[in-house]
């Protein structure tokens, strides 16, 4: 396919970097600043969608920043698979900030210009990951990710942020650096490039079997952001942000940017075929379902709402990794899906909670009892996303689940097909009952529950609209459809 | 401490007599050192510099970028002696050389 | 003709500006300003000249005195030291402009002496990088020390005695040295570096040869506090008066490893070095692995931020004597570009800290809570410095380090490849300990109000070049590896 | 020598009466000699070096002899000053001419544009004058090093 | 035992100044006297001069002082003339001893009148407290 030279994907990462600036110097006025805000995020939206017909077309941009490495330039490159990431991300983006406006206001934070600000840093490092062309971009960016969303992990700037921001750096930081980067170097030292090209680069190296395993293991605990275990620790930890950084970085910018880093090696570095020759899915997507029933386990333990969400989407992130693991067409194109779809879903269910601490106060699943009544909007939208997270039609779920299931069978691992409807009976095990609780259960002092209404707009239209989006991707799945194929089959 | 130092001491001795084996013997006419570059010196200086002294020759001229630096060097030591140790409580108004 | 003494004034700008200051500086301190700095601006110019003309037409030699070298000491202008002059009049040049401040705040009344040590050692920096000729270098590296000597006994409390323990190392260092000199100087009856290496391959006499580069070699690594000769640096470094850091750290150790390169690459032959006896080689990467990882544990207990500063200082050394000596062209390009980038980190970090240190009057970590608020500006600046060092990208610092990593991969020196990523963890922790302690806040200035106290400009504006430089140096790695480092790989690579 | 013999009259400052009449007496001859040094280096051991010692000792033995005061009656620590810089002046200057004036550095030859004596006479020269020039300079850094160690840093009586 | 005996009478100059490094040597790290230090230091720095010097020494020769005149008429013989260079890189590093001692011997003042004792032992103690 050819790709045609373009400053575009520059400009879709500079509009939010260079959004910051504004943000912060209009930190006086609240109202410009979010405005400059929403400005940033509707212009990114625009850019990636008109990057998009291209794409669909088989075709796509690169552009060159800096040549620094003999062999690996700074370059960024529009393909499917990144444009399949920064759509979700950039859309997701704009509700968030929507979000987030009526959440920061609504509980009056401090330093919100800050907040504001590394959040469009943040959203570029995103974006920058999609786009990556080649491994050092994508660790460049991974990297800049990390550092500019630790002043959001630790917004509150007391002791419990001072802590879990710790762990956050110690996990993200650490396996990056310690695990990342010299996996980055042997295939560089092998291969004499880092560029991703489909079929792989460490293909013609004659790499042996073991150097090739221990290269994938360092990648695959090395993106430690998609939250694999045993790396894992940082995301309940990070749960103490605000509501806002956690339904988008931790539903969805963070986790997903390991997720697809971790995609990207395994289809664009290592190739299909080359895993396939010496038969290194296993070790994928052994790690992958480990992961994947653990953290559905331990989320049924946990009455912290919030918490509860981070150990689904762990589990959930396993399922991407699962799929490409299974190294069969249908599994791998579930395993994209799921990104989309799961990033819907999840952060419908992030908004809710924050909505639900912003109205009632509450954290803890065991007080929410008989909520539903009181804001029933809230607790639809909580539904579908669950719903959608369990994979019942007719909600986006479905879609990627059906497609790894497929793809267990196709690839006759049967195993993996009772690790995916296990895990499917215990996400609907720990999701179910808040919803049930919500509408039906009595509430334990209705006397103290008196007065709670629904959240405020700014909070209120943006989860309705994910809601809605991933009830319409059940229906009308077809660009992201699309867009995987291209990424998997050229 | 003190082990350790004379330990460090023998070593170093050792191994520089151990170089020494290589060296000509004291005195030598035609010991490396005194090959072409002094020679050159001996006979070439008079008539290039029109200085007797070859010492002074060599000191001023063909090395004066040594002597130059070494200028400097005792400058500095000067300087250094003066700003380390003036005292500060001095009517006097500060003076360096 | 006069073209080409070009890099003469460079060196010789900042020397005789030193006697000017000197005088005219005792009289009133308004002549330092002008004349340091426009020293400095000229010199910096003519080196940017000088590398420009030797990227585009190669090095030359030069023969000072107009005698044919041997006779006459040599000086060599190739892309390296070309390099290294704009490196150090560069730096120099940003350093004082925040030393002026600091030095006018911690030296009262003594100003005109401080700049005029100040101006010599930088020419003595910038003659040492010039110089081919093994006796010159003796007494260049004597220059350095001495003014550095004077310089660091210029502190307060502590800062004579550390002195006096550098002068005993130092010269411990730079007797060895001469000692070197001496054998070679027995053995081929000549100084020139190119004259020595011409006869050393037809002379017999292993012994001796070997002896004199062990203890060249030992003296430089004293000098440049290799780790476990290191001694000396750290109360050195941090008792020295601020402004006296911040041109000594930078430059001193990057200066006397190029002086490693240059002593090992120009007198004895790769192939002496490296081939003939690979044991000894493979022993000195461990050496600098095992230096680098005790060094950064070491700085894991400083409470201080200038302390911790030169530990790391002292692991950084063992990067680039490492890479030096991995023998492969990779580990040497890393080594070389890894001499520029950390100079500039360094830089920036050191002049962060002399910011600090002017408001607050103290580095230690507890009283750096908050600075955050207090001077984001500096601490913006800082933080980049600390990525650099972390070796996040796109700062300078994580090329040097990634072509360090790979030049360790592809000689198999494993050891060495596992030293440098712990090494860059213990940094990540180091720095981001500091930024926690800056970005929080004790209990009870909570959500007080933000009361800024910005560094003055003069301190801030070299503050934010050098941060600035480090990100683009960093993006222009790749042009700056092939005109300039690719071209000063010494022979044999 | 008036001041001295005054000095000498006075029993207070240094040493016994021998001893300061000894040096009193001394003291000229000591500097010619050191001023004869330097400029016979050409032809006799000697130069810069070894006549700046001898220059400053003389100066030495007069603070040793009567006391520091004295000897920087003779020579005050500013002209003391202002000589250490002139003389390493002088040396970096003749180098910095002959490359200003055409030549490399440290070329004496090419001063030839200046006086025609011809390149190589001006070698002679050239390196008369840097003797000159390092004469100076250590002798006044002799004196000034013997001054600031002998009183601390004072600049009193001295020893 | 004779060979050994008659290389080091070939070579015993070497030996002394081997000898007087160590003396030196060991009085700079081993010493725990700072004046002690120092003069390790100038003893240190004596043994290499010793080694430069009597490396230009030969047998028989006469120093480089030489008649101007008669020169240029008809050359002089090399080997009739003892090596001036030792000496002149000698007259430098002397010079760079003697102040590298001045220096050294100004900090120690400053050192003495901060703790009034010169034993680094005594100084660390108090330094302790």
């Amino acid at each position: 396919m050819d790709y045609q030279t373009s400053i575009w994907p520059l400009a879709a990462i500079l509009i939010s970097l260079l959004g910051a600036i504004p943000i912060m110097l209009s930190g006086r006025s609240p109202n410009l600043r979010e405005s400059w805000t929403l400005l940033a995020a509707l212009g990114k939206v625009a850019i990636v969608v008109a990057l998009l017909p291209a794409v669909l077309a088989g075709g796509g941009y690169e552009f060159v920043i800096a040549e620094v490495l003999p062999g690996v330039p700074l370059a960024l490159r529009v393909d499917a698979m990144g444009m399949f990431f920064a759509l979700v991300a950039s859309i997701l983006w704009f509700f968030t900030s929507l979000y987030s406006i009526g959440y920061m206001r609504a509980l009056k934070e401090h330093a919100q210009t800050r907040y504001f600000a590394s959040f469009a840093v943040a959203i570029s490092a995103t974006i920058g990951v999609a786009f990556a062309a080649n491994l050092l971009t994508l660790y460049l960016f991974y990297e800049m990710l990390s550092l500019s969303t630790y002043p959001l992990v630790t917004h509150e700037q007391n002791a419990e942020a001072r802590t879990s921001g710790r762990k956050y750096l110690t996990y993200i930081l650490g396996t990056s650096i310690g695990l990342a980067l010299p996996a980055m170097l042997i295939v560089y030292a092998l291969t004499g490039t880092l560029d991703f090209k489909s079929g792989g680069i460490l293909a013609g190296s004659g790499a042996s079997p073991q150097v090739l395993g221990l290269v994938l293991v360092l990648f695959l605990f090395g993106f430690a952001k998609s939250g694999i275990m045993p790396f894992h620790g940082w995301l309940p930890a990070a749960m103490v942000a605000p509501t806002p950084v956690s339904s988008f970085l931790h539903g969805v910018a963070v986790v997903k940017v390991g997720v697809f880093s971790i995609l990207r090696v395994i289809f664009h570095i290592f190739g299909a075929d080359l895993l396939l020759d010496v038969n290194l899915g296993v070790v994928i997507t052994s790690i992958a379902s480990i992961t994947i029933l653990v953290a559905s386990l331990v989320a049924l333990t946990q009455d912290n709402l919030k918490r509860r969400l981070a150990y689904s989407t762990i589990g959930q992130l396993s399922y991407m990794i699962l799929g490409a693991g299974m190294l069969s067409a249908a599994g791998m194109t579930g395993g994209l899906l799921h990104i989309a779809m799961h990033a819907f879903g999840k952060i419908t269910l992030f908004f809710c909670a924050g909505a639900i601490f912003v109205a009632a106060g509450k954290k803890y699943i065991s007080q929410m009892d008989g909520l539903g009544r009181q804001m029933p909007i809230t607790y639809l939208a909580f539904m579908f996303g669950s719903l959608s997270i369990i994979g019942m039609p007719p909600l986006g779920g479905f879609i990627s689940k059906w497609n790894l299931v497929i793809g267990a069978v196709s690839s006759d691992q049967l195993l993996l097909l009772v690790v995916l409807l296990v895990s499917s009976l215990l996400n609907a095990a720990y999701f179910l009952p808040i919803v049930y609780r919500g509408f039906f259960a009595r509430a334990a002092d209705p006397v103290f529950d008196e007065g709670i209404r629904e959240a405020p707009l700014f909070c209120l239209i943006p989860l309705s609209m994910t809601a809605c989006a991933s009830l319409a991707l059940f229906f009308y799945p077809d660009i992201f459809l699309r867009l995987a194929q291209l990424a998997l089959f050229p | 401490m003190k082990a350790l130092a004379l330990l460090a001491t023998l070593v170093t001795g050792a191994i520089l007599l151990y170089g020494t084996m290589d060296f000509p013997d004291w005195g030598d006419p035609r010991s490396p050192a005194s090959g072409a570059l002094s020679s050159h010196y001996i006979e070439k200086a008079v008539e290039e510099t029109h200085v007797p002294n070859i010492v002074t020759a060599v000191l001023g001229d063909y090395r004066g970028y040594d002597t130059m630096f070494e200028t400097v060097v005792i400058y500095c030591a000067g300087l250094v002696v003066v700003s380390v140790l003036r005292r500060k409580k001095d009517e006097r108004p500060e003076q360096g050389s | 003709m006069s073209a080409s003494n070009l890099h003469m004034y460079v060196m010789i700008a900042p020397l005789l500006t030193a006697f000017f200051v000197n005088l005219l500086g005792r009289r009133s301190r308004a002549w330092l300003a002008p004349l340091t700095l426009g020293s400095l601006a000229f010199s910096s110019l003519a080196s940017l000249v000088v590398l420009g003309r030797v990227v585009r037409s190669g090095g030359y030699r030069y023969t000072v005195g107009n005698w044919t070298p041997p006779f006459g000491i040599e000086l060599v202008v190739d892309h390296l030291s070309a390099l290294m002059l704009v490196l150090i009049s560069l730096v120099a040049l940003a350093a004082t402009l925040s030393a002026l401040k600091s030095a006018e705040q911690e030296l009262p009344g003594r100003e005109h002496l401080f700049f005029t040590l100040y101006l010599i050692l930088i020419a003595g920096l910038m003659g040492l990088v010039l110089t081919a000729d093994a006796f010159n270098l003796y007494v260049l590296l004597e220059i350095t020390s001495i003014t550095t000597y004077g310089l660091i006994a210029m502190g307060k409390g502590r800062a004579p005695l550390a002195s006096f323990n550098y002068i005993i190392m130092g010269s411990i260092g730079a007797c060895f040295y001469l000692l070197g000199v001496g054998y070679l100087y027995l053995m081929t009856g000549t100084l020139n570096m190119a004259d020595i290496a011409r006869i050393l391959p037809d002379i017999s006499g292993g012994a001796a040869v070997a002896t004199a580069l062990a203890f060249m070699l030992v003296g430089l690594w004293v000098k440049m506090a290799l780790f476990p000769l290191h001694g000396w640096l750290p109360s050195a470094y941090s008792l020295a008066p601020t402004g006296a850091a911040l041109l000594v750290a930078p430059l001193m150790t990057k200066v006397t490893i190029y002086l490693m390169v240059r002593v090992m690459f120009s007198i004895f032959s790769v192939d002496y070095l490296f081939l003939q006896n690979p044991l000894v080689q493979s022993g000195i990467v461990w050496a600098a692995a095992i230096g680098i990882v005790c060094a950064s544990a070491l700085a894991l207990a400083q409470r201080n931020l200038k302390r911790m500063l030169t530990y790391i200082i002292v692991a950084e050394v063992g990067y680039m004597v490492g890479g030096v000596w991995l023998a492969n062209s990779t580990g040497m390009t890393g080594a070389l570009l890894h001499i520029v980038n950390d100079a500039l980190m360094t830089l920036c970090l050191f002049l962060a800290a002399a910011a600090i240190y002017y408001r607050l009057g103290s580095l230690d970590f507890d009283r750096l809570q908050g600075i955050y608020r207090k001077m984001p500006v500096t601490m913006a600046a800082f933080t980049v410095g600390a990525f650099s060092m972390i070796g996040v990208p796109p700062t300078a610092g994580f090329f040097s380090k990634w072509y360090l990593i790979l030049g360790g991969i592809e000689s198999g020196h494993w050891e060495y490849v596992a030293a440098l990523l712990f090494s860059s963890l213990v940094n990540a922790v180091l720095f981001f300990r500091i930024i926690e302690i800056g970005y929080f806040f004790k209990s009870g200035e909570h959500h007080g109000h933000e009361l800024r106290e910005e560094a003055p400009l003069l301190m801030q504006v070299p503050l934010l070049i050098s941060a600035v430089a480090l990100i683009v140096i960093g993006l222009g790695s790749g042009p700056l590896v092939d005109s300039v480092i690719r071209m000063a790989l010494p022979g044999g690579f | 020598m008036k001041l001295l013999q005054e000095r000498t009259r006075k029993q207070k400052v240094g040493e016994s009466r021998i001893i300061r009449t000894a040096v009193r007496l001394l003291v000229p001859f000591v500097q010619l000699f050191g001023l004869y040094v330097i400029v016979h280096g050409h032809y006799s051991p000697g130069g810069g070096f070894q006549g700046g010692v001898i220059l400053g000792a003389s100066f030495i033995m007069l603070s040793l002899a009567f006391d520091q005061q004295t000897s920087m009656r003779f020579m005050s620590e500013r002209a003391n000053a202002l000589l250490g810089n002139l003389g390493a002046l002088i040396f970096i200057g003749v180098a910095a001419l002959c490359a200003v004036f055409g030549g490399l550095f440290l070329d004496y030859g090419a001063l030839d544009v200046l006086i025609p004596l011809g390149p190589v006479e001006w070698r002679s020269f050239g390196i008369f004058l840097v003797e000159v020039g390092v004469g100076l300079a250590v002798m006044s850094i002799m004196v000034s090093l013997f001054w600031d160690l002998g009183s601390a840093g004072r600049m009193d009586e001295g020893l | 035992m004779d060979m050994v005996l008659a290389v080091i009478v070939a070579k015993y100059n070497y030996w002394v100044y081997v000898v007087l490094m160590m003396i030196g040597f060991y009085a700079m790290i081993g010493k725990r006297n700072l004046v002690k230090k120092l003069i390790g230091m100038n003893i240190f720095q004596t043994a290499i001069i010793l080694m430069f010097v009597s490396a230009g020494v030969k047998h028989g020769a006469k120093i480089p002082i030489l008649d101007k005149y008669e020169v240029l008429k008809h050359g002089v013989d090399a080997t009739g003339v003892v090596n001036p260079l030792p000496h002149v890189l000698m007259l430098t590093a002397i010079v760079v001893a003697v102040s590298i001692t001045g220096v050294a011997l100004a900090i120690l003042l400053r050192i003495y009148r901060e703790y009034g004792t010169l034993e680094e032992d005594e100084i660390l103690e108090k330094l302790g407290k």
